[in-house]
């Protein structure tokens, strides 16, 4: 490794090592003290990169954790998380994408009701939090995601989930109505005439 | 695995029918399924077409005697209605236009199938626990709180105060009332009424300065004394009527009965 | 780091940064498959010296841990204010009025067991010292105030104290017969009678 890590980078390396939790700055600081905490995180994340182990930052907390390619020989029977069903994982993904977002909005985009128990198996997993109500007549409750969500699927930031940009750029996370008034009322039977 | 799991059922051709409605997730997941099976981009997807299939699929059910949800009934009814209007011609469509309807049923396939293409993207990343590790057993941080106690000399001596009052035997000391008793009064009556010639009021032979309490149990010992010394001839009474004041006299020898 | 660790001690590296227990080469070997395990522990070790993780073989076996002089980040102290219960209070205002006082006497006085915890905590606040043995059978330990209790409720000397008047006069001794007063004060004037 490089030459004489000075004291700080070291106590937070090693705070970093025996921390339960992925830490954020500031729990760090508690610990290590004084000095440049970003530029030591930022140190580290580049001497740690193409090892074994990795720093990574998630939203906001950094934790080590082994690359991803060594997944095969460090995979245990028993690490297996549990797997979602499709309703789950289309609700994590909406909710995700749009958030915050209440329940009548996912089941607008999924066209079936949200069955009881996939809110809940999200929730238990940590992954979605309610996150307040929407100011709307009834005052529905809305879901979010959590920071265990970003950490879990390996994401910096929600800036990080996957085809975040292209997807806002085509309108895909627009409500259908205000998407139909970008389009003007533009036809679709072009196409059924076409193919006719 | 998980790249699968929105692969389209295997069996959706009306023709091998041999399809369980559970396969789907409402109506809405079967036509994005139908769509997906034209093998084109949702934008060009042809919603005529997609709905001769979804109306030959039910239909295909129906013959099959297969139980269907109502609201897979109630989507085929509606599209049999958008395909109608679509063909009609142009000026005799209603509000909103089928053109727009069949937009928002494109819309939401679209998104539907969006999202579930992100999940799936989602599913797919390095996730922690399967396909990165953490450390399986830290050490963790410890934060070791020390008491920095806190009292003040109020608590303490409330406390000790507390004990005190908790603790002690409670001894029960029943005080000595003042009083005058029946036998200092007679003395006291006796010795002043034998002065006494003319009617003099009861209060009159009362000592002065008496506390309040102690005054008022004088004069009932006083009463009784003079009842007591009148019974022995040694006074009169004389009350004018009931509340009235009592006076006393001492008696004059042989006009006793008189005055009564 | 050094540059362009091999596939084979980066499988070592993760290998050991994840396990519960120490390894021993052959358990390593288990996971990692084929390689100079010897010389990738060898390398391990002196790429991580001096760093704020160390790989250390204990008895065969091998593991990372923090460098010994880093002990003082995973373990920090942080003062916390704490109210004394309340057991710790009368306690503590017994041996101020009487010491120095054996643990059996406080019970008597307080007409309630002490539970040893309650010494053991105002000892640890520094307020309560002990006072040597009294030379009765059984030898009992004796308490008594320190410096840091008169400093800390800011007493000139325990003569400072309020006696039972005071107490009276504050109401601290309602709701208590009257006739109480003689024995109270005359206990307290006792003892400030054997101090002097």
């Amino acid at each position: 490794m490089m030459a004489e890590p000075d004291d700080f980078l070291r106590a937070v390396e090693a705070a970093l090592f025996v921390a339960e939790l992925p830490m954020t700055p500031m729990e760090l600081r508690m610990h290590v003290g004084e000095g440049d905490l970003d530029a030591t995180l930022a140190m580290l994340t580049e001497q740690y990169a193409g090892r074994g182990i990795n720093l990574v930052e998630r939203g906001g907390r950094w934790h080590f954790q082994t690359a991803p390619d060594l997944a095969h020989i460090l995979r245990r029977e028993k690490d297996e998380p549990r797997k979602l069903s499709r309703a789950a994982m289309e609700t994590l993904a909406i909710i995700a994408y749009h958030e915050p977002v209440s329940r009548a909005e996912i089941e607008a985009i999924r066209g079936v009701q949200v069955a009881k128990g996939t809110l809940d198996v999200l929730m238990e997993s940590g992954w979605v939090r309610p996150a307040g109500r929407r100011e709307v007549p009834g005052r529905p409750l809305i879901y979010a995601t959590s920071v265990d969500f970003l950490t879990h699927f390996g994401l910096a930031s929600r800036r990080d989930l996957p085809g975040m940009d292209d997807l806002r750029a085509a309108g895909l996370l627009d409500p259908v109505d205000l998407a139909l008034e970008g389009l003007g009322g533009q036809s679709v039977l072009e196409n059924d005439e076409e193919e006719a | 695995m998980d790249e699968d799991l929105f692969a389209p059922p295997a069996i959706f051709a009306p023709d091998i029918l041999t399809v369980s409605f559970d396969s789907w997730e409402g109506p809405l997941d079967l036509l994005l399924t139908l769509a997906r099976g034209q093998k084109v981009d949702l934008r060009e997807i042809s919603i005529l077409a997609l709905t001769e299939q979804y109306l030959d699929f039910i239909e295909g059910a129906r013959q099959l005697k297969l139980e269907l949800a109502a609201d897979y009934l109630v989507m085929a009814a509606w599209l049999a209605y958008l395909k109608s209007s679509l063909l009609l011609p142009r000026q005799e469509q209603a509000e909103p236009s089928p053109e727009e309807l069949a937009l928002r049923l494109q819309l939401r396939l679209q998104r539907l199938h969006a999202m579930r293409e992100a999940g799936a993207r989602l599913m797919a990343r390095d996730r922690i626990g399967r396909d990165v590790f953490r450390r399986r057993k830290p050490e963790g941080l410890r934060l070791v709180r020390k008491a920095q106690w806190q009292a003040s000399l109020y608590d303490l001596i409330q406390a000790y105060g507390q004990i005190r009052a908790r603790t002690q035997p409670v001894v029960h000391t029943i005080a000595v009332r003042p009083v005058m008793t029946l036998d200092e009064a007679i003395q006291r009556v006796g010795a002043l009424v034998g002065v006494a010639i003319e009617w003099t009021q009861l209060e009159a032979f009362l000592p002065d300065d008496l506390d309040p309490p102690k005054a008022k149990s004088a004069l009932a010992s006083s009463f009784v004394a003079a009842l007591e010394l009148a019974r022995q001839g040694r006074l009169e009474i004389q009350q004018d009527g009931i509340f009235q004041p009592i006076y006393l006299r001492a008696s004059v020898p042989g006009a006793r009965g008189d005055l009564l």
